[in-house]
């Protein structure tokens, strides 16, 4: 399909993998899109949290913070924020955990809080906020991000979230019940964790990507699955429902009401 | 019982140089008017705690009111950094920063720890994260019954802290409402709490018996500010000024930028500003 | 999701022999019907949980049901003692009950620390009292910062629990409002959840933002059953029976009259029964 | 004043002790009704708390229970009883917790657990409830109850709720910081703890009681203030609001509404 945006194709394709049965915790930004586009489309009755203490949210429009309010005007409860992370995170109640990142090793351990040593930070980053715990007590974690050599790296700068470590048993090791990553979808491609080594392999390329596109934007030696498929294309409903959200989004942040 | 009474006088009596003082409020409810007065009064040596800083911090940090800073996520909430606080960090400007950086369940575990009185919270975190590596204030304490290693913070407790609420009665009880984010817990576990609300009103025998109402009792001081959180909201009275957010961006980047911003729009400004800003924001009646 | 079907088949379907249960409620919304259900059933072995076991678990350890008692104020509220649980901690009448005690801050604590997912509560409690002598099950940690001695008890995990709602929507979202006790707390913490409520209306679109809400999803199985809290109350549907709970007293101090009273009222009852019940408690619409 | 039964008598001299910038945990029972009459009475605006969640009620009858309907639709608010027990109680939020007794010794520690052996009980009492952490989080203690030598006794059977342990210093070397029992009322004396020793000494006798009199229904040696008064005489109004007090609540618990 001609004309989309590898940002919209890489929505898209995140939004394909959340289903009505689904409990979400939302991160702001590339994952929030794909969970209400998901709503949007194929799972109408996906119940998406956000970390301000919204639960089973449906908003007309992206919120530019986890804490617009439109969030709470159309959420089944909202709960105070220590609820949110005690009964409904730390509980164990939240069946996948959508992130992104800054820096992300090939393991899926992810940094989003300095660039440099963490005491001399070349950049201070905004910090893990949710992401530390929403990485062991949810499920399975989705990632999503935009490739890049600065963000896709052989060593990230600081763990702020825990994926899978140095690899291969690493989480059980640490005690670990939940799964961790299990799914990254970029602007490129769809990868998935190889089930022993627990590498990032890619699964699928998005249409009209090639492989060296998704080494030469990536830190590390690209690992392909051998089964390497391509996405499918967007569909026409998911593309204009994509456009549509994201008009209305552009329209209620601009300004005023 | 709160004291009712004006902005200007519930900061002067409650916030001191050096305090460790909390402006709550998780996206909703921020407390920009009563943090602007704080920055209009002057106040130094601060350690500020919040889970989310945002531009309000931002500011404080940029106008050298803060020698520490404790969070789980300083950033401008879906534009990106805050560049006033990481001018303190990476640079040193206007003074130094130390920082005590934790994970949001941290810090809401905190919070409820404090409210409750307890001296620490304990809970599974913290799991293969760095942040236990950089920050003494992470330690552990092991389960007696099963032997797991559980992470333990200390509870925040602050001296004083500030939060923004949809109203209170004549009695000073003040009811807040949608996302409530850590508003109790900050008043709960401070020794001393300003509140700040869009308006009093006779009663409240309309309130749900379960929504989040804090006896007047609980409350040090209650303020009417109108539009007191912008460019925050106050659900059922104005929405989010998005576009502030966005602007901010531009407007922290530069240090003299900043300064100038600072002195019309805080320094030279008022508790009584406020309700104009939010004007256009307004719900419908 | 939940499933919402007849009380009959969520309790065949969610409790079984030796499970260890919790039938919650705080003088407000006890599950009677739902504990009734599961007499019927003749569940045998529970280990049974609750803040306040009264005249319900008075009824379920007099018919032999339980094993063990887990517990932090054992009596019939306003009344007195609970009669058939003396006979069998005193008798072993119809069987010994093994009991565990804790106080209300640690049983509160300990469910918290449950619908939160950890091993166990810590808090400030049990100073100088001799239950921590006579429990193995509470413990206690050093806090690592202050060296203070805090109580540590294990979270109160149930295999499943029965609580009592206002009303559920279509979907199976449950509403509780008024008095909420540890209604929340027992759901979250239980590892399958059955909820009788007064009725299932088609939405909740005019619930209060912040008002208890247990998304479908948390729940495993609605049942309607009106009156189902007889004779506890439910706020805004009927009063509580105060003079059931007084005429408890003598129907329980003697054996047969007791299992006469069971026979008559729960063995050979149904759960349609309750709505009659209720009748004259109903609250003006 | 002719007619005043001692409950009636105890009831309203406990009352006199609570004004209304009193914060007070109230028990069910004697507790309850001296609470309420406070507020029927001298102390409008006291904040009565009741375990069951219920933050500032004004019950226009006595509860049964301590989670009647009434509390929750009189309260200024209604909170979870987690929330109860850790913001409210723990958080020291609380000056005067009131509690009664089943059995109580002469430091103001209380049995209400069982008579007997703990583990072979001769009689299985309901327990201790909220109170071993009222009596060491509350700013202060206040104890009511109806004297006789099976309650008022040398050794308890068991220390269900700490007051002042063996006497003298024993909080604070317990590491307490809160004070402990400061008051006893009963039907026939008001008590208060030595300053030194923390034992329960009379302060005042109620009118027409003799010391001998209180010392046949007390299982230990008492002891009476050099300055021992007597209590001041019931008011017409004390007396006339109890007894409307007890007069509706009779009423409304008898049966249907």
């Amino acid at each position: 399909m001609s004309g989309v945006h590898p940002d919209e194709m890489m929505t898209i394709a995140a939004s394909r993998v959340l289903n009505s049965d689904d409990v979400c915790f939302v991160g702001i930004g590339a994952p929030s899109a794909a969970c209400n586009l998901a709503r949007l489309t194929h799972a109408p009755d996906i119940t998406l949290i956000y970390e301000s203490g919204t639960i089973g949210t449906a908003p007309d429009v992206l919120p530019l913070s986890i804490g617009d309010g439109e969030l709470c005007d159309t959420a089944v409860t909202t709960v105070s924020v220590p609820e949110m992370f005690r009964y409904w995170l730390q509980g164990g109640r939240v069946s996948i955990g959508f992130l992104g990142a800054a820096q992300l090793d090939k393991f899926g351990n992810i940094n989003t809080t300095v660039i440099g040593d963490y005491h001399k930070p070349k950049t201070r980053l905004p910090g893990g906020g949710g992401a530390p715990e929403i990485a062991t007590s949810c499920g399975e974690i989705f990632i999503t991000m935009k490739q890049s050599r600065r963000g896709l790296v052989e060593k990230i700068d600081f763990v702020t979230t825990f994926g899978h470590g140095v690899g291969g048993p690493a989480r059980e090791n640490m005690g670990l019940k939940t799964k961790g990553p299990t799914l990254m979808v970029t602007d490129l491609a769809v990868w998935k964790p190889d089930p022993e080594t627990k590498e990032f392999t890619v699964e699928t390329l998005h249409p009209g990507v090639t492989r060296e596109a998704v080494q030469e934007t990536c830190g590390w030696p690209v690992k392909f699955s051998d089964g390497l498929a391509v996405t499918p294309e967007p569909t026409e409903l998911e593309l204009t429902t994509l456009r549509d959200l994201q008009a209305r989004t552009k329209a209620a942040h601009a300004g005023a009401a | 019982m709160a004291k009712i009474q004006p902005l200007g006088d519930a900061v002067a009596e409650n916030l001191r140089d050096g305090d460790f003082a909390a402006f709550e409020g998780f996206t909703h409810l921020i407390p920009h008017a009563a943090a602007h007065e704080a920055i209009r009064q002057g106040r130094r040596d601060l350690t500020l705690v919040r889970m989310t800083p945002d531009i309000v911090y931002d500011q404080m940090v940029g106008m050298g009111m803060a020698k520490k800073l404790v969070f789980s996520y300083v950033g401008n909430p879906g534009v990106g950094l805050l560049r006033r606080v990481r001018d303190a960090i990476e640079n040193g400007w206007p003074n130094s920063l130390e920082i005590e950086e934790h994970s949001h369940a941290a810090m809401a575990n905190a919070y409820e720890a404090g409210a409750a009185g307890q001296p620490i919270a304990v809970f599974r975190g913290y799991v293969g994260a760095e942040l236990a590596e950089v920050n003494a204030n992470i330690k552990s304490v092991t389960c007696p019954f099963t032997g797991e290693k559980l992470a333990a913070v200390r509870s925040v407790r602050p001296d004083v802290s500030f939060v923004h609420a949809q109203k209170a009665n004549k009695k000073g009880d003040v009811l807040i409402e949608g996302i409530i984010g850590i508003q109790k817990e900050a008043v709960l576990a401070a020794g001393r709490a300003v509140v700040t609300v869009e308006e009093i009103v006779d009663n409240f025998d309309d309130v749900h018996p379960n929504a989040c109402v804090l006896p007047s009792w609980a409350v040090t001081a209650v303020c009417v500010v109108p539009g007191g959180a912008h460019p925050s909201y106050t659900h059922g009275y104005y929405g989010r000024d998005n576009a502030s957010y966005v602007a901010w961006d531009e407007i922290s980047a530069d240090r003299d930028r900043f300064k100038a911003w600072m002195l019309e729009n805080v320094l030279d400004a008022s508790p009584d500003d406020y309700a104009d800003r939010v004007k256009s924001f307004r719900s419908a009646p």
